[in-house]
Formats: C-alpha cells, structure tokens, sequence
C-alpha cells in the first residue's frame, strides 16, 4: 500500500520535541524527494484532517508543529494535577550535571552518571522550562548541546549560574573550583588593557 | 601454569578464518618485539577489547567451544582449559586487569581436568561425568544468553517505535510541584560525582562554572547573530578576570568545535563564527 | 459545537508523555463522567481514524500510547538526533534472567551467568523502572528478590510477560530445570516474604 505524503509528515511532527521546518520534512526522504509544494499541500490535508481531532498545526517561526487544541487544555491540566511532578534522583541528577556542566550533551551525562539518560527525562525537564537546547556539538551524530534556562534560576531563587553552591563533599575538587566575581566591575591595573 | 611458548598454536591457526570483532585479539604479528614470545604477538588493546566484547567467562567458553565446532556436550575438557588457562596467562603477562571471575573460572577448569584424570567407576552413567555439571552450567547460560539476543530484537521505545506527542495547550491550572530545595540539587551532583570517582572510569575535570555559564551566553549570542567580532563578547565592566572568563570561555567552545575564529585580513577585525547554524 | 470524547483522548494521549489507562482518561472528566465502554468506544475510532494516519493506538502494559506507525520509523529516526542506545550483553543478560526468572537474587543471576553483576548495572535498571525489588529471599543475609515492572513491558510494546519471546529450552538434559510460570511474576516462593 502507498504511504501518503500526510502519513509521513505527521509522524515527524509528533515524534519531535521541536517544531520542524519544510526544508527538514524534506531531507529525511531519499530520492526523488517531494517539492515545497507537496509536502505545502499534505501539510494542508493535515490542517483539515484535524477539525476532528485533539490537535491543531500551528506555523510559528521555525517551522510547524502539532500541538492540542486550546479548547481541551482543562482536561490536559487535569491530566497533569493528576500526577503531581516528583523529582526522581535521574532527574535531580541529570539537572545537576545540566547545571554545572553546561553546555553538556546527553551523552556526556550518560558517561558521568554511568547510567542511560531517558528520552523522557529530558523531554520533561524541557517540558518544565528548565532545560533547553542551544546548540549542536560538531561530532558524528551532531548530539544536542543542553544549558539550563533562566526559569531554572527563577525557580531555585538565583540571580546567575554561579550562585549555584559549591560542592562542598568534594574535597578534591574545591582545589580546582575558583569563584570569579566577574560581576563586580574591579578597579583594573594601571598595566590591563582595555579590550573594546 | 601453561608455558606460552608452546601452549597454544590453535590461537596462531585461527587468526584469519572470520574477521569479526570478537577475534580481533587473534590477530598476529610475527617478529615483532614484545616481552612475549615471539611466535603471539596480541596487542594489548586488543585483549581490552576482549574483556569487553565477552559477557563473562561463561560467554568466553561458549566462543572457545565454538571455534572447535563441538558440541557443548563433547568438550574436551583437557583442551578446552588448555586454551583457556593459556588466554588467562597471556593477560595476565601483559598486565591486563582481569575480572575475579575468569579466575575463579581457570580454577574449576583445573579442578575438572584433574577429576578427569582420576579412575572412574566402571558402570559409567551421565552424572558421574566431571563434565555434567560444566556442561550444564553452559547449557542454561546459553538458555538466557540466546533469550537476551532475543530481547535485543524487540522493537522498543526510542530505537524502533517512537511514541507520538504534541506540544502542550496553554494551561492555567498550576502543576502541584514537589518543591525542590537548592541544596538536593547540589547533593545530587555530589552523589554522581562520588559514584563517578568510585568507579574512577574517566576523570572528570570540573571546570569553572563562570566560563561554563559565558560558554551558554555566547551559545546563546549566535543563535541570533552568526557572526559576532570577537571585542564585542567582552565587556569592560567586568575588569580583568571577566577578560580571562570570556577568553577561556571562546577557547573552551573552540575546542569543542562550536565555534570558528575567522579573520578576513591581517589585523582586521576577529570573528567569531558558528560552525553550523544552531537552532 | 460539541466536543468529541474521542478528540479529548487523544488531546490526552497525546500530551501525557507515557501510557495513559482507561481509569486515567475517566478522571479527568466532571460529572457525568463517560463510562469505561464510553472510553473504549471512543478509542475504538481513534484506532480507526488511525489508519489514513502516521500514527497507531497501542495497547501495553500500563494503558494506551499513541506511536508512529512502524512502516514510517525510518523516516522518523532519521529526525532523530541522538543514536538510540544500545545496551550492554551484560544488561540484556541480566534483563532476561530477571523477566523469565523472576522473582530472583542478584546471586541466582550471578550464578547462571558466571560472573558478578555490578550495583552500577543493577541500580540502571531500576532507575529506569525495568526492575524493582518485590521482596527478600529468607536465607541468610535475606537478597533482595527482583521482579521486572509494568513500564519494562511498555518500553517493548508488550502487553504480559507472556508475549516475550519464548525461553530456549534445555536441549537435552531433562532432569535439570523446570519452567517456571513466567506468567505469574507476583507468586513468590514458599520461603521468600514480600515486602508490602
């Protein structure tokens, strides 16, 4: 049986944490590849297909995604009061390491931690607003580069990164840690330059 | 203790019948100088190579049976721990650390082969074998071994089958969030780090968080410019060691290929450039 | 205009991030509640409607999921940035010896598999909810008894134990094991306890 066009693109845009743009819909098909103007069209299919459904495709500015209707958000926030978010020690764990380590790839904290990091660990702390991508390391596999937000400080009451506590139980590592007050302009040498 | 030099022409033989990675460490060099015997050569790195590719000793036994194409039910034993004891050694002579449990594997190989030895009773039935118990220990690791390859081809979540979400509506209702004190973060680091030392597997070099938190700013400067000049990342407020943070912050990015330095003309202005777009 | 219960659910499935079971879908709703055959009706044409989709209603272990489609994971993986993780022989062995075994001890695992099974291996799998400890073995120095989860069969899309593939049997020795009921994890020894 023929796979439609509009089968394919829906599958992306569900299975991706990230809006995706037509330029991206069109690189995961070999040879011959559909136009703009295919995938405009099965992207429309899409759009009216969803009048009957739990969710609606939004275009924003990187691209398009599937998201759920506006009118059915009470019944997802029951959903969500259902289950109050409890951290698991993966999670405190991963957010640590995200914390101090950043800009830090999945991978990294997998080798760190000795242990898998699941997709839906990290889908959550995004979720949260806590965590997002800023980039991606230049090895094979191009990994994503994770960095704590600005919410994070908000939620755990701090102004930068570095008011984040010392490691205290690490003897072996206070060594090596310096605190920079960068933040506080010094009076500079009369021998410093001013790089401007 | 099994002489080396003679032990083991088996190894020798086998070098070039399959090229999989399992028999990497089969691989010879003859002539070459080593503090073995001249006639097996394995490269260190090769037996490293082993330790991990096996699941144990078990898994090691099975493969050496294998490459006799025996039955597990009609293993030589005298052969069989030959050839095991001989591995054992040779790891042992080029220092590789070696689990407790391909020892304590050698030992009751040795043990077996000297029951073996010993006169048996005349009416010989299955269980008086020396072998029984060996061979039934293989049997049920294989059971789970084959069983484990089996799991493996499950189509499973993230790999084969991909669960399909869409983003979230705008809520109002506030999630009940399990309040999460500062300190367990900072615990929760600790925890890895001590666990991390423990298993003492890799170093980690804790880096300055400051140039960590400038690498994130710079990052994040390039999502919207790709080209940023080089004087413009640093901010005079900041005095001399905000220089030194940002200077090792754009060292640390380049290092890990995020970013390029570019310069159009001698003395011109420096750039700093995104390898590849970033999203 | 009237809201379709089969739009809410998938509204539902959708934003869950894991399966979600028929008493959840019920719980979100007020009074008057739809009906646990309400609910199935509904899923039945969502499972319908699924077919001119990219993506398939599944049931498993802890309730529904929506998926991509199996035919369409190629395109799918090809979005997907970081490598999908492979997991060690050491953990496929000591997996499958806990799901046809269980419940069983760290030193049973060890035993058949004739080498030692490391804390780090075993605490992976429980921080990844594959395993839990069901109880103590009452021998001396009481070993924890370790069962798989609910959420180990989700991961591969199975409904019971029973639909794991079938344990090689024992070639040609009759006498030395038994099969054990696979089927029934929660049945323990006569002399192991269960704790809670």
């Amino acid at each position: 049986m023929e796979i439609k066009l509009s089968e394919i693109l829906e599958a992306l845009l569900l299975s991706a944490s990230r809006p995706i743009g037509i330029e991206d819909m069109i690189k995961v098909f070999e040879d011959p590849k559909p136009t703009k103007d295919d995938i405009r069209n099965a992207l429309n299919e899409i759009d009216e297909a969803c009048i009957s459904r739990g969710i609606e495709l939004k275009r924003i500015a990187t691209g398009y995604r599937l998201q759920v209707k506006q009118s059915l958000s009470t019944y997802v926030a029951k959903l969500w009061e259902e289950k109050p978010q409890k951290f698991s020690k993966a999670t405190l764990e991963t957010l640590s390491l995200i914390a101090y380590k950043q800009p830090i790839t999945r991978g990294e904290i997998e080798e760190i931690r000795g242990v898998t990091v699941g997709t839906q660990l990290m889908r959550g702390l995004m979720e949260r607003g806590w965590v997002k991508i800023v980039g991606q390391r230049d090895v094979p596999g191009r990994p994503s580069l994770y960095s704590t937000t600005k919410e994070f400080l908000d939620y755990f009451g701090l102004q930068h990164l570095r008011e984040l506590p010392d490691l205290p139980s690490l003897p072996d590592l206070k060594s090596i840690e310096l605190e920079l007050p960068i933040d506080e302009p010094e009076k500079l040498d009369d021998n410093s330059q001013v790089i401007n | 203790m099994v002489d080396l030099k003679t032990s083991n022409p088996q190894i020798i033989e086998e070098k070039t019948s399959h090229p999989r990675q399992e028999e990497m460490f089969l691989a010879t060099v003859k002539g070459k100088e080593t503090n073995l015997p001249n006639d097996l050569y394995v490269p260190p790195n090769a037996l490293e190579v082993l330790l991990d590719s096996f699941a144990g000793p078990l898994d090691f036994l099975l493969y050496l049976i294998k490459k006799q194409n025996l039955d597990i039910l009609d293993i030589n034993i005298a052969k069989i721990t030959e050839q095991y004891t001989s591995y054992i050694d040779l790891m042992d002579a080029l220092q590789v650390e070696l689990a407790g449990d391909y020892l304590v594997m050698a030992a009751y190989l040795a043990e077996l082969k000297s029951r073996m030895i010993l006169p048996r009773p005349e009416e010989q039935t299955e269980e008086d074998d020396p072998r029984a118990e060996l061979i039934k220990r293989l049997q049920e690791y294989q059971r789970f071994k084959e069983a484990a390859e089996k799991i493996d081809k499950i189509p499973r979540l993230d790999r084969d089958i991909f669960a399909a979400n869409a983003k979230l509506p705008e809520f109002t209702t506030v999630t009940p969030l399990i309040d999460v004190p500062l300190e367990d973060l900072t615990l929760a680091l600790a925890e890895v780090m001590r666990r991390a030392e423990q298993s003492q597997a890799h170093l980690i070099n804790f880096e300055e968080l400051s140039t960590r938190e400038r690498m994130t700013q710079i990052l994040e400067r390039m999502r919207n410019e790709s080209f940023i000049e080089f004087t413009s990342l640093f901010n005079q407020r900041e005095g001399k060691i905000g220089v030194v943070v940002t200077f090792l912050a754009i060292l640390e990015l380049l290092k890990d290929s995020l970013i390029e330095i570019v310069q159009s003309e001698e003395f011109g202005p420096i750039h700093i450039k995104g390898i590849e777009e970033v999203h």
